[in-house]
């Protein structure tokens, strides 16, 4: 059975590798100068006085597909809130506090606001240098598990009301697509941005609405990052099963 | 050298590929598969960001750049792959939400005694 | 020439990558699927793809890391107290 | 390709293959600590391309990085406590040499920048990148402890 397995993995490997190495053979040149799309992109993005051309083919250009990657994240956030619920065989036992060494504490304590602000930073600057939404809400998400880094879970659950998360999370979902209705109320399309003005080249409120919806992708982010690492915790360190024995023995 | 430079980035994205695969047909530990598919997922990124890039370009970001100055590389394939690594990540996150449900039912994560367990 | 530094990280990734799927142990290998997030970053901003290195470096240096040592937690805990009542 | 970009690539290549070495290796006490080096490599690699480049606005990497690297390892330091309960692992000489690289990469571009916003930013990464190395080391001699189940 398994030999038979690794046979067929050998010849099924071996079929698609030789189908992709003539694919790349067969791909344009590595570093070729040739992209239309891109140069297209581009113009379109200085048109609209968006300095980083990503987020304006994100947020502008393509800003429903991001739609559709959000409802992606929003989904698959649900699930897993529904995969890795409390079931009725298992209960909670609230984790020991660990015993961390005053260095790594402060050290966390210090640099939970410093990741904070850069997390908030990365998510403002999104149309105008590297980053936006996405990069920054996982930041921001990120800096509060500090908390349990540097202290305890306990520590973390307190300033962690999950029912706030969600409804961020929640929020920043129908934000978006608020703002695609709002294109199509003013008379134009689903997620056009002609709603503000562009204002001016590289400053924080250029874009339109790519500022705004730089903003919701970042909440959504950082809410569904914070509920489902919330979940996952819950299941590592506090709850157990029926059957399960006293942890740390 | 130049030559084998105009396919390697991609001949290097495909072997990650087949590696990640791989690890996923021979994998014995279901979260162990989950790292294997990120694997196979980190070769969709180095391909499509290989596709876009321009030789002696720079990244289409033109806060510290005048507009125009220098060529750039090509941003749609940029927001492709960032819209990858999203949702790789939400896959991955829901697979191993998955594992710990199957290692809940079943007591194993081994993909073999499972499929003994179905009979 | 000029190629060299993308020659150098793209071998880089593909060794991380054989590396990451020839650890068998999960937790070893989330220690190296960190490596490769950090090295990919490093790849993707050879290749002038700075946003995109941005989230990786999110993604890949503490989040994934994070929910698999989580899940091998959750999954070890199980394991040693079946084998304790055995 | 210039001295900086020629220097980032040292850096990544001999940094890497040493990380790769000692990530693939050996008890899990050294696995984490060569995981802890990728920061400390990469990130002063990282510095030095944006110099290289002339972006500015690439060393937002280096700063996530220098955030986000120490997280990652006390993440690992924390969850494979039980691992780590026989051996401490201190590698201080090694943390120092990475440190040392990172405050050279770090002065380098800070002459190259010279003072303004940027030189801020530079220093900034610098603290963070150094600290978080040296506590990611601490915390791998014996900074957690279990208790319990925490």
């Amino acid at each position: 059975m398994n030999r038979l397995r690794l046979w067929l993995l050998a010849v099924g490997g071996t079929g698609l590798a030789a189908l992709l190495v003539a694919a790349c053979l067969d791909l344009p040149r590595f570093g070729g100068r040739s992209h239309p799309y891109g140069d297209r992109a581009v113009h379109a993005s200085l048109r609209r006085h968006i300095a980083n051309t990503i987020a304006s083919v994100n947020f502008d250009q393509r800003a429903y597909d991001t739609l559709g990657e959000m409802s992606i994240l929003f989904a698959a956030v649900l699930g897993c809130v529904v995969l890795l619920r409390q079931t009725r065989d298992e209960h909670r036992a609230p984790p020991e506090p660990a015993e961390v060494a005053r260095p790594v504490r402060r050290y966390a304590l210090l640099v939970l606001p410093v990741a904070l602000v850069t997390g908030l930073y990365v998510i403002a600057h999104g149309q105008l240098s590297p980053g936006g939404g996405f990069q920054g809400g996982v930041v921001a998400a990120t800096a509060l598990h500090l908390l349990y880094l540097g202290a305890d879970y306990g520590a973390l659950e307190r300033v962690r009301p999950l029912g706030v998360y969600e409804t961020t999370d929640a929020l920043a979902v129908s934000s978006y697509v608020v703002l695609g209705l709002a294109g199509l109320l003013a008379g134009t399309a689903f997620l056009a941005n002609t709603l503000l003005p562009y204002g001016t080249f590289n400053t924080l409120s250029s874009g339109g609405t790519v500022p705004l919806l730089n903003a919701a992708v970042g909440m959504e982010v950082a809410g569904a990052a914070t509920v489902l690492l919330a979940h996952f915790l819950d299941q590592a360190v506090e709850i157990e099963d029926a059957t399960e024995e006293e942890p740390g023995k | 050298m130049s030559h084998a430079m105009d396919v390697l980035p991609y001949l290097v994205a495909a072997y990650v590929f087949l590696t990640g695969c791989y690890g996923l047909a021979t994998s014995r530990h279901l979260i162990h598969a989950v790292g294997c598919l990120a694997v196979c997922q980190s070769a969709t990124y180095i391909l499509l960001l290989a596709v876009g890039y321009r030789a002696g370009g720079t990244a289409p970001v033109f806060s510290d750049i005048e507009p125009g100055s220098r060529p750039v590389v090509d941003p749609v394939v940029q927001a492709l792959t960032l819209t990858d690594i999203v949702v790789g990540a939400t896959v991955t996150a829901l697979l191993l939400a998955l594992v710990l449900q199957i290692a809940k039912r079943h007591g194993t994560v081994d993909p073999d005694e499972l499929r003994e367990l179905r009979g | 020439m000029a190629d060299a530094v993308i020659v150098v990280t793209l071998l880089l990734t593909a060794a991380c990558a054989t590396a990451a799927v020839t650890q068998r142990d999960p937790a070893r290998q989330a220690l190296v699927l960190s490596v490769l997030g950090v090295v990919l970053a490093a790849l993707f901003t050879v290749l002038q793809a700075p946003d995109v290195g941005l989230s990786q470096l999110a993604v890949g240096s503490a989040l994934t890391p994070l929910l698999i040592m989580l899940s091998v937690r959750k999954t070890r805990r199980r394991g040693r107290s079946k084998e304790d009542r055995e | 390709m210039n001295g900086w970009i020629l220097a980032a690539t040292l850096a990544l290549g001999g940094g890497g293959a040493a990380v790769l070495w000692g990530v693939t290796t050996g008890p899990p006490a050294r696995r984490i600590l060569a995981q802890n080096l990728a920061t400390s490599a990469v990130c002063p690699a990282l510095l030095l391309l944006s110099q290289g480049y002339g972006r500015p606005s690439y060393v937002d990497l280096a700063l996530l990085l220098a955030l986000l690297g120490p997280v990652g390892t006390l993440v690992f330091a924390r969850l494979l406590s039980d691992d780590l309960a026989g051996e401490r692992p201190s590698a201080w000489g090694l943390t120092w040499t990475a440190a040392g690289l990172g405050l050279a990469a770090v002065v380098a571009a800070c002459a190259a920048a010279g003072p303004g916003r940027a030189m801020v930013k530079l220093l900034v990464i610098g603290v963070l990148l150094i600290a978080g190395n040296v506590i990611a080391s601490r915390a791998l001699a014996g900074g957690f402890r279990r208790v319990g189940g925490g």
